[in-house]
Parts: structure tokens; C-alpha cells; sequence
């Protein structure tokens, strides 16, 4: 199905998880640039990032180290150097140099001197491979400093100077020249809807000039898991809603942000907006993936510049407010589940009691994982991590700590409401050979319709 | 006078009884703070100890000091000293006047040179070659240096002749400065006090006749065993600052149950002084038991530290403009330092863009 | 409520802040002062000036102490007074000056007050007025 | 003219100079950053009560972080209390304070003061120890750390040794004493003590954009 994609960044097809094959030699500087070079861009690409808000979190930290209680690489290693807001070091001394209101004797006492391609280099493991954005350090931080927010603003400059991690660059960079990060590039999407369409017997929308709702996916979903294109539809079709997916704007992961480039950023969430605009659709529907409701519904007006004509939501929140207004009916699922909540949808998102509106509709027995909803502990996958193969042996370690929280809920079913969560727990599985297995929370609704 | 007979005789000549004298013994050993015992041997010294020619001199000075020291003239206990010195020259007290005093000064100097014990009060005045102060045509500063040179011993009798005092607060127009300033080869002790407790002056002068030396002095030249601690360490109002408790004003409740005064400006906790213990008028009372704070008139420059009725720990300083313009210059190159800052980063917007 | 000219003054019975433990570290001492008396014979004594303690820890030592079965009175510049406490061996010696007020006071633990015992010199001087006495009295008992 | 005298008067002046110019500087250079506008839709009802709650929220881990985090927060609550009890419950301060800015209030026994300078005390030193033998704070530490520990204990200490008369004669320790404090005003400024004043800030705006999310913190 996927055999006529581009091979530029050839994709790892067979392993649980769908991402750029490991190349064979690391290779994490992009670009054939001297050092100098890289240091401006850098520079220039955090000097954006030094606003207001930034400056009074930057100045705020007092040192206290409570936030490393909250990282999971810091839990599950005891190392130091994974503390986050160390993480943010680079950042924080370009910030002192450049933009803080005593830059002027920064620079003239050189009191934190310049930050260094060395430095950054360094930190490239910090930033990437050891952080996946959960903003759980931003929760503990008793000076309230959104680490977080922080860390991706970091990314912005490691990507201009050229300091990716090689994988999670090369997935940007395909998704920003063919649309898509894993190969579900238009062609492939039609092909997949059609043979959906035929396969499962469901209409699917494409293309359409007017629509009330726009759908968008996730290539996670596309290529790996298309049962969610299916389980859409269905229930889009039970409500009679007048929607569309179309294929000038679908793709709802964004590895712009989650690399670093501001721009590609842009470039990939302004297709779907410009999608929605072009059929006037009220609603925007987000697929299963936690980073892209971030990207859509917190970031998009702001790239949009101006509020958006239309409402963000994703599909948990869209199945919440339908089983809620009983529009929507399911049957009854006796069955113990836990959920593992996205990061991005519920502590980063606010959207933590929508799955588990959804989940009381379908009858079934909830067991909150401990700590569970805003608390959640991250699957170590977000943020781009999960490409990552380097990275691959600190993600087992902090997969560990999900596995313990999902035996000890000691429900038969696990849920989430994100693909690409869902491809790290079915990574997790195939590593340590579990028995648990993820499911997505929008099949368990699609599956249980009531007529 | 004669100064051969020893004070034993010339006390029995007065009248004083032996048990008398072990009495103002007794009392004296109590005052210096000495071991009960040392009564005894100071009784014992003191009575075959010659008389010792004392030299008296006043200058820049109000006589508070002279007032607080010879109150009565009876042969009380407090001054019993003094009938234990040959006091040849004190222009307050003295009969003789005119030449005939200055001859009488000239005269005990000439006898004891070198032995003679020198007292001073008030403050010596340096301004116009001390023409602020001169006595029979020679100002205070040349009769002082003079007079030093065949003293034993120097002792400054109250704040002014210890520290400057009053005449030398701000702006201090005379020049007024210390005894010390002027006699820098003799040992000289500072009796402090605006005016010194009684009780302390006769108290360095006995230990002086016993020991033939001054006692053990603090780091303004004042014997430790009276200015060893502050008046706020021995105060009997100090429970109430512990507790917590300061009269507000000084006829308010806490004023009249005899709280603490700190609130009122009580210098009690910098000032060493021996008030609380000692007390003046016969051991009648101090001036905090009496209801208003210490003045800190044993320490150097107390006129100038600000109000009597502020409390310590407050600033003694003005400066709103100061503080006004520190603020606006923070204001502004806060400002300047944001301005500075947003036009680096649109700066390298346009490098990006370029 | 009376008024001392314009100034309106309350009275009132406030107890004067005590010091308890300074108290008894006094008794403490005399203590120990009375043991040592009664083993090796040497005394001891305290100077009252230089107690911090509040009038009324005082009048509790003075309670304690309280007057026993001798009792001296020595006109000598102003009263002195010197009596033997209940407590046997500890004395209390106040030396008044000649307006009546305390000039020292001492608790002198001791077989007697030293200012009792008759001064060496003072005795000769009896001898002496005694011996300028006698040769009249002896005429005179002779002539009886 | 005395320590003392110096302490009480031009050194405090200036110093006092020098804390407001900083500060000022250092919040106003901060503020006056561009501050970008959110267009996304909130969900929250109010993003002021947002911030207010997080203000006050902050102050106390929650449930979830209590026990990993319980020994740090409790010596900073310890010493951060007992700092605010002995500045603005002491006698002798509150007559400063309201020298300065024309307000008073009644103070706490001095007994109630010196226990809780030496609680205080000894919560700093506890502080320092962990922070010197804590892997992650060893690593976090930097000289700011350190010497904002140093002019924070040393006037707890050396009031300590004003009220006990030790070491030196008391006006000396007292001079000691507001010199330290002197310090501690010039360094505020510009170190980590600004938290002080950054925290409503830091808080409030990280309230505010959680209450647009309409997540919890």
C-alpha cells in the first residue's frame, strides 16, 4: 500500500512503531554550516522567543530542583542532568546575554558567557531525546514557571542551528514538502479512504466544497491504525452531520512544532486551516493525537492570527458533548478499563473530563491509574521522542513506570484518546513482551453504537 | 593641709571611727565590684596610704559634673573620699580667688610633681588657638598640657571632658574636643555621664588610692566595672521588652504599668552606663525609673544621633529625594533596558529575514 | 483616681516583673556558702547591690531570711544594721549612710559579721584609754 | 561617627536606594517585553481568577507531589514563616518599617521572636546542607544560590548574637546586624530574592494560561 512513497527518509515499516528507519550512522547536525553560522540562527530564533512571558519565567527559578520530582527520565534514572529546568539551561543563559534587563552587564562582565555549538550539542539529548513536553514539572514548579512551554520554545533554536535529532528532523522535513510525516502523503490517503470505504462498508467524505465539520487525521492513524478513519465516519454518519475530510488539509501532527521549526509549524497547520475556511466548516474535528490538539486548538488562532471561524475539538470532546446532548447513543460495555490520558489533551489541553464523560455513557468500569488525569504520567513518546531510536533505551525506562501504573489499575481494557501514544504502548508491548494492549477510545465508542 | 599623715590619721582627726571607714570599705568594694573580701584589704591599704594632692580643673563645662560629685558637703559616706585627698586647686569650690588660686595650683603642682592626680571636666576648645577658653590669660588647652605633665594620672569627669560632650556636637563652633585629644602621654580614665554618677567618680578615685592604679578600662578609656554593661541589660524594665510589652506614648497605659521604653527612644540598649545599678540621689532612682528613656549621655556624640524620642532601631537619616530619584532612575533604565532589548530581537527578525 | 497637678495619675497594683529563677539561684548560692561554713569554717558572702533581681525577689529573700535571735545596731556615718537570720549563719547586713538610705547591703554567711568584731588598732586604742584610767581609779579606791 | 551610626544612616539610605532602583529596573525591563496576544478561544471563564487561584495554589504542592517533595518544601515553609515572623513580628523592626513607610502594628514577645529566628536558623542550614549534598540542587546551585543563602542567614544570625551579646560589644553586633540586612537589600535586586516578587507574576501567568485551557494546576 505504501510502496510508492518517497525514500528520501526511508520509513521503518515493520516494527510496532511507525517512524524514520534508525539510520545507520548518527548523523544530528543538519547542514553543512560552521559553527558561527549555527550560533546566530540559534540566537536569532531564541531572541523571538524572549517576550514578556518567557523573561518572568526565566527570571522566576529559584533553584529549588522540585521539579525533577516530576520528570519521569529523572524518576526512573535518579540522574541530575534530566532535572528539567536544566534542560532549559542554553536557553536561559542566551536569554541573560541578550534580553534580560541586565543583558547590558551580562555581555559587558561576560557573566554568563556566550552559549556555545558545544553547549547546545550537548544539550540536544536534554531537550529531545529526555523531554516529551508532558508539562508535569510545570505543575509542581512552586513558582508556577511552564517548563514546558519553555522547552519547546528551546526546540526553535536547535532547529535553526541545526541540532535535531536526526529522525525527528527528517520526519518534519517530510511532512513539510510532502504533507505528511510517515508517507500519508494525498495519494496515499485516497487510497487508504477508498479501500476503507469499500472494505468496512462506510461512506467517507472527501473533497467536499461545503461542510459543517471538517475532519482531520493523524498519519499515525492513516497508516497504522485506519480502523479511526472508519470508527469517524461511523459515528459522523450515525449523527447525520454534513462533514468532509479533505485533502488539502488533514494532516493534523505537526512535527514543525515538535522539531523546532516555527515555520513548518505554520506551514502545516495553516493547510487545515485554510481547508476549514475554504468549506466553511463550523467545527474542526482533531483526530486521536495529543500534540495535535496543542497545535490546532491553543496554537492555530495564534498562527491564524486572529481568532479562528471555526470551533477546535477533538473527537473525545466532539463524542462527549453528543452522548451528553443525546444525540448519540451507545450500548452498555461491561468491562474494567483504565484510560491513560494524553498529555497534550488533558494536563497540557484541559480536556481531561471529556474521555471520561464518554466512558460513563458506555457503562464501563473505570479504574484511574495513580496518579491518573491531570497527574498522568506520560507514556514517553510525545513530543517527537518516539521517533527517536537513540533515545530508545531512556523511553523503555520511563515506559516501565505506565506499565506498573496500568497493572496496578487492574482493569481488563486499557483506552487512550491519542494514535501516537498508542503506537508507544504498543512499542512498550512488543519490548517487553506485555500482555497489555492499547486500544483507542473512539473504536470503542464507533464499535458500541446503539441505533 | 598636710599630705605626710596618712588617711588613717586624718580620719581619725575628723572623727571617723575605724568601723566607719570599714563601712565605706565595705561600700567602696561593693560599688568597684570587687570580691567582698577585698573590703578588708582596702581598709586596711587605705589607712596607712598618704593623702594624695588632687588637681581639679574646669572647662567647657555647665558645673552639672562638680553638682553631681559635691552635692552634700556633709562628711557622708558617697564623699568621705575626699577627705581622704588633698584637693589643692577646684575653682568652683575654692576659697581663694584671682592670683593667689592660680599660686595655689602652681604650688600643689610644684610639691607632688608627678604624683598629683589630675581631674578635668568640661571640653577643651582648639578653635582660634583656644581663645573660646582662657583662665587668667592662658587658654584651657596650654594649662591642661602643663598641668598633664606632672600628673600621675588623668581622670575626665563627664561626657564633655571624656568625649567632646555638648560642645562638641554639631557643628561644634569652638573646636571643643576631648581631654584625651590633648593629653596623649599620661593614662587618662573617661568618667562618662551627662552629668557622671556620683557614686562612680568617687569609686575610680578609691580604686586609684587603694591600687595606685586606674582600674581596667573599655575601649573609650571608662572603667569597665561601671561601663561594662549596657543600661539595657541591667534594666528592671527588661522582662517587659522581652515580653514584648513598650508604653506608646509616655502617658498611656503601658507608660503608667512601667513598660519598656524602647519605643520612646530608649538608648538604654547602646548606652553603658551604671545607672540601673548604682542609681542616683542616694540610690533613689534612674531616669527610666523615673519613666522617661535613656539618653545615652555616657556615649561619645549623643547629642547627635538623632532624637532622644526616637526608637533605636529607626533610621536617623532623610532622604526621600534620594529614594525618589533612585526609583524614577530604576523606572528608566528599567525602560531603556526593555526598549534596548525588543530592538536586538526585531534587529534579528530583519537578519532572519534577509 | 487623684491628680498631681493637671496630670491625672491611676494607681495601680501591678506586679513588679519577677525573676524566679534569679531567686533561686541566690538561695542556691547561700547554700552552698552555709555547707562550706560548716565544714571548713570559711565564709562567704553576697553583694545585694550587684543582684539583678526585682524588688520582689528581694522581699521573698527577705522572708526567707528573716530576722533571728541576734540582732546589732553600729552607729558608725549613718546605721548600720546587722542581724543573724533564722537561718543560722546567715546574716544580713545593711549599711545605711546618714540620710537613711541603703548605702550597701550584704548577706555574709559567717560565724559574725566582720563589722562587729572589734578592729585590731581599736582594741590598743582601748587598752590605752582604759589603762589612762586606771591609776585614777586606784587612787581613788585606794583613798576609799 | 560609629558603625552604628553609618549603619543607621547613609549605609541604610543607600542600600534602601539601591533595592528600589533594582527592583524597579529588573521588573520594569521585564514587563516591558513584548507580551503576545492569544487569539485561541478560552475555555475558562476568567483568566484573572485563573491567575488569582494559581497565586495561591502554588503555595503547597499537590496531593500527588506531597510525599517526594515533603522534606524541601517543609524547611522552606519553616524558614520562609519564621523569616516573615521575625521581620514583621519583631519590635525593633516594625519601628523601622514604620519609620520608613509610616506604618505599624503591634509586635510578638521577644521570647516568641528569638525561638523562631533559631528555628529559622536552623531551617537555612538545613536548606544549605541539602542544597550541598542534594545531587540534583549540586548541580542546579550556582553562586547566586549560594550567596542569596548567605545574606539571607546572616542577619537571622547575627540578630541572634545582638540578642544574645555574644562575639562582640552589642552596638558593634547591632551595626553587624543592619549592615547585613544592608546586603541582603543591595543584593535583592539582583538575584534569586527577586522571587519574592516575581512569583505573583510567574504564577499568575501560568494561571491565566492554564484557565484559557481550562486545565487544572
Amino acid at each position: 500500500m505504501i510502496a510508492d512513497i518517497d525514500t528520501l527518509h526511508p520509513l521503518e515499516t515493520e516494527g510496532a512503531r511507525l517512524g524514520i528507519k534508525n539510520p545507520a550512522q548518527r548523523y544530528d547536525r543538519q547542514g553543512e554550516r560552521n559553527d558561527q553560522d549555527r550560533m546566530e540562527a540559534a540566537m536569532r530564533a531564541f531572541a523571538h522567543d524572549f517576550g514578556a512571558t518567557t523573561a518572568v519565567y526565566l527570571e522566576s527559578c529559584i533553584h529549588c530542583g522540585m521539579c525533577a520530582e516530576a520528570c519521569q527520565y529523572y524518576v526512573q534514572t535518579d540522574d541530575p542532568r534530566y532535572t528539567p529546568v536544566r534542560k532549559l539551561e542554553p536557553f536561559k543563559q542566551a536569554y541573560k546575554r541578550e534580553a534580560g534587563p541586565f543583558a547590558f552587564f551580562y555581555r559587558l562582565f561576560n557573566l554568563k558567557h556566550r552559549v556555545t555549538v558545544d553547549e547546545l550539542q550537548e544539550w540536544q539529548e536534554l531537550i529531545y531525546d529526555s523531554c516529551t513536553m508532558c508539562g508535569r514539572c510545570s505543575l509542581i514548579c512552586p513558582m508556577g514557571i511552564d517548563i514546558a512551554r519553555l522547552v519547546g520554545q528551546a526546540r526553535h533554536g536547535m532547529f535553526q542551528a541545526g541540532l535535531v535529532p536526526h529522525e525527528l528532523w527528517a520526519v518534519a522535513e517530510r511532512a513539510e514538502r510532502e504533507g505528511s510525516p510517515l508517507g500519508a502523503t494525498p495519494k496515499v490517503f485516497k487510497e487508504r479512504i477508498d479501500w476503507l470505504s469499500d472494505e468496512y462498508d462506510v461512506q467517507i467524505q472527501v473533497d467536499l466544497d461545503s461542510a459543517d465539520i471538517l475532519v482531520s487525521m493523524s498519519s499515525i492513524e492513516i497508516m497504522k491504525y485506519p480502523q479511526a478513519i472508519v470508527a469517524t465516519a461511523k459515528v459522523l454518519n450515525a449523527l447525520g452531520e454534513k462533514w468532509t475530510i479533505r485533502l488539502d488539509g488533514y494532516e493534523a501532527t505537526n512535527f514543525g512544532m515538535l522539531s523546532g521549526n516555527a515555520q513548518w509549524q505554520k506551514d502545516l497547520s495553516m493547510k487545515i486551516i485554510n481547508a476549514a475556511v475554504k468549506c466553511g466548516a463550523k467545527m474542526l474535528i482533531l483526530p486521536e493525537c495529543g500534540h495535535a490538539y496543542g497545535a490546532m486548538r491553543w496554537d492555530g488562532a495564534n498562527i491564524y492570527g486572529k481568532p479562528l471561524p471555526f470551533e477546535v475539538l477533538h473527537v473525545s470532546e466532539f463524542l462527549a458533548r453528543n452522548l451528553r446532548n443525546g444525540r448519540l447513543k451507545v450500548k452498555q460495555v461491561p468491562k474494567s478499563v483504565t484510560f491513560h490520558d494524553p498529555c497534550q489533551i488533558a494536563r497540557r489541553g484541559g480536556a481531561t473530563q471529556a474521555p471520561r464523560e464518554v466512558l460513563a455513557k458506555l457503562g464501563v468500569d473505570l479504574h484511574e491509574m495513580s496518579p491518573g488525569g491531570d497527574l498522568n504520567w506520560c507514556c514517553g513518546g510525545g513530543g517527537g521522542v518516539v521517533t527517536i531510536h537513540r533515545a530508545d533505551e531512556l523511553r523503555y525506562k520511563v515506559f516501565q513506570i505506565k506499565m506498573k501504573q496500568v497493572d496496578e489499575s487492574g482493569a481488563e481494557m486499557l483506552l487512550m484518546s491519542c494514535s501516537n501514544c498508542r503506537q508507544t504502548f504498543d512499542d512498550g508491548q512488543a519490548h517487553f513482551k506485555w500482555d497489555k494492549t492499547a486500544h483507542s477510545l473512539l473504536e470503542l465508542v464507533a464499535d458500541n453504537l446503539a441505533r | 593641709m598636710s599630705h605626710d599623715e596618712s588617711i588613717g590619721e586624718s580620719l581619725r582627726k575628723q572623727g571617723i571611727s575605724r568601723r566607719a571607714f570599714m563601712k565605706f570599705c565595705a561600700a567602696t568594694a561593693s560599688l568597684l565590684a570587687l570580691p567582698p573580701g577585698m573590703a578588708k584589704v582596702m581598709a586596711e591599704t587605705l589607712e596607712r596610704a598618704r593623702r594624695p594632692s588632687v588637681i581639679y580643673l574646669s572647662y567647657q563645662e555647665c558645673t552639672g559634673c562638680g553638682e553631681s560629685l559635691t552635692r552634700s558637703f556633709s562628711p557622708t559616706l558617697e564623699n568621705l573620699i575626699f577627705n581622704m585627698m588633698s584637693l589643692d586647686y577646684y575653682e568652683t569650690l575654692q576659697a581663694a580667688a584671682g592670683t593667689a588660686a592660680e599660686a595655689a595650683r602652681k604650688t600643689a603642682m610644684k610639691e607632688n610633681w608627678g604624683k598629683y592626680l589630675l581631674v578635668v571636666d568640661g571640653a577643651i576648645p582648639l578653635g582660634i588657638d583656644g581663645a573660646y577658653c582662657t583662665i587668667a590669660g592662658e587658654s584651657a588647652a596650654d594649662i591642661l598640657t602643663e598641668a598633664a605633665k606632672g600628673a600621675a594620672a588623668v581622670v575626665s569627669v563627664g561626657t564633655c571632658a571624656a568625649f567632646g560632650g555638648i560642645p562638641h556636637a554639631n557643628p561644634n563652633p569652638t573646636g571643643a574636643v576631648a581631654v584625651s585629644a590633648v593629653v596623649k602621654d599620661k593614662p587618662v580614665v573617661n568618667v562618662s555621664g551627662c552629668p557622671p554618677v556620683p557614686e562612680v567618680i568617687t569609686g575610680v578615685l578609691a580604686h586609684y588610692l587603694t591600687f595606685g592604679s586606674l582600674p581596667e578600662l573599655d575601649h573609650l578609656g571608662r572603667p569597665t566595672v561601671f561601663f561594662g554593661n549596657t543600661i539595657h541589660d541591667r534594666c528592671y524594665r527588661r522582662p517587659y521588652y522581652d515580653e514584648g510589652k513598650f508604653a506608646k506614648t509616655f502617658d498611656d497605659e503601658g507608660a503608667r504599668n512601667g513598660w519598656c521604653l524602647y519605643e520612646l527612644g530608649c538608648k538604654g540598649p547602646v548606652t553603658y552606663n551604671a545607672c540601673p545599678t548604682v542609681k542616683w540621689n542616694q540610690g533613689t532612682s534612674y531616669p527610666i525609673e523615673s519613666g522617661h528613656g535613656c539618653l545615652g549621655c555616657s556615649e561619645p556624640d549623643f547629642w547627635d544621633k538623632g532624637s532622644f524620642y526616637s526608637a533605636l532601631s529607626t533610621r536617623n537619616w532623610s532622604g526621600g529625594t534620594v529614594l525618589g530619584a533612585a526609583a524614577a532612575a530604576g523606572v528608566a533604565i528599567g525602560v531603556g533596558a526593555a526598549v534596548v532589548s525588543r530592538r536586538r530581537r526585531a534587529q534579528r527578525e530583519k537578519e532572519k529575514q534577509s | 483616681m487623684s491628680e498631681v497637678g493637671i496630670f491625672p495619675i491611676k494607681r495601680l497594683d501591678v506586679p513588679q516583673a519577677g525573676n524566679r529563677g534569679q531567686l533561686l539561684a541566690v538561695v542556691n548560692e547561700i547554700e552552698s556558702m552555709l555547707a562550706r561554713l560548716a565544714h571548713d569554717g570559711s565564709s562567704g558572702s553576697i553583694d545585694l547591690r550587684g543582684l539583678p533581681i526585682s524588688p520582689d525577689d528581694r522581699d521573698h529573700l527577705r522572708r526567707i531570711f528573716a530576722e533571728g535571735e541576734v540582732r546589732a545596731v553600729i552607729h558608725a556615718l549613718g546605721r548600720t544594721e546587722v542581724y543573724e537570720s533564722i537561718v543560722r549563719g546567715v546574716w544580713w547586713v545593711t549599711h545605711h549612710d546618714d540620710d537613711g538610705r541603703i548605702a550597701a547591703e550584704f548577706v555574709e554567711v559567717t560565724y559574725m559579721p566582720e563589722i562587729l568584731k572589734t578592729p585590731p588598732d581599736d582594741i590598743a586604742d582601748g587598752l590605752e584609754t582604759l589603762r589612762t584610767q586606771l591609776p585614777t581609779l586606784a587612787e581613788d579606791c585606794h583613798r576609799a | 561617627m560609629t558603625l552604628l551610626d553609618f549603619a543607621r544612616g547613609a549605609a541604610m539610605k543607600w542600600s534602601i536606594a539601591v533595592f528600589l532602583f533594582g527592583v524597579l529596573w529588573r521588573l520594569v525591563g521585564v514587563l516591558l517585553l513584548r507580551r503576545a496576544h492569544d487569539y485561541s478561544q478560552s475555555r475558562g471563564p476568567s483568566l484573572v481568577a485563573g491567575a488569582l487561584q494559581t497565586i495561591i495554589t502554588r503555595s503547597w504542592p499537590r496531593k500527588e507531589f506531597r510525599a517526594s517533595t515533603a522534606y524541601g518544601v517543609a524547611i522552606s515553609y519553616v524558614f520562609h514563616i519564621g523569616l516573615a515572623i521575625v521581620v514583621f513580628g519583631f519590635v525593633p523592626h516594625i519601628l523601622l518599617i514604620r519609620s520608613l513607610i509610616g506604618i505599624g502594628w503591634d509586635g510578638l514577645p521577644s521570647g516568641v521572636i528569638y525561638f523562631c529566628s533559631v528555628v529559622t536558623l536552623i531551617a537555612l542550614v538545613m536548606a544549605i546542607i541539602r542544597r550541598l549534598t542534594h545531587p540534583v540542587l549540586r548541580l542546579l546551585s550556582n553562586f547566586d544560590d549560594y550567596f542569596s543563602w548567605l545574606v539571607t542567614a546572616a542577619p537571622v544570625l547575627s540578630g541572634l548574637l545582638v540578642v544574645a551579646h555574644f562575639g562582640a560589644r552589642y552596638e558593634t553586633l547591632l551595626a553587624v546586624h543592619i549592615l547585613s540586612v544592608e546586603v541582603l537589600l543591595i543584593w535583592f535586586p539582583f538575584g534569586k530574592l527577586m522571587h519574592s516578587l516575581l512569583l505573583p507574576l510567574a504564577r499568575g501567568q501560568t494561571g491565566a494560561f492554564y484557565a484559557r485551557r481550562g486545565a487544572s494546576t
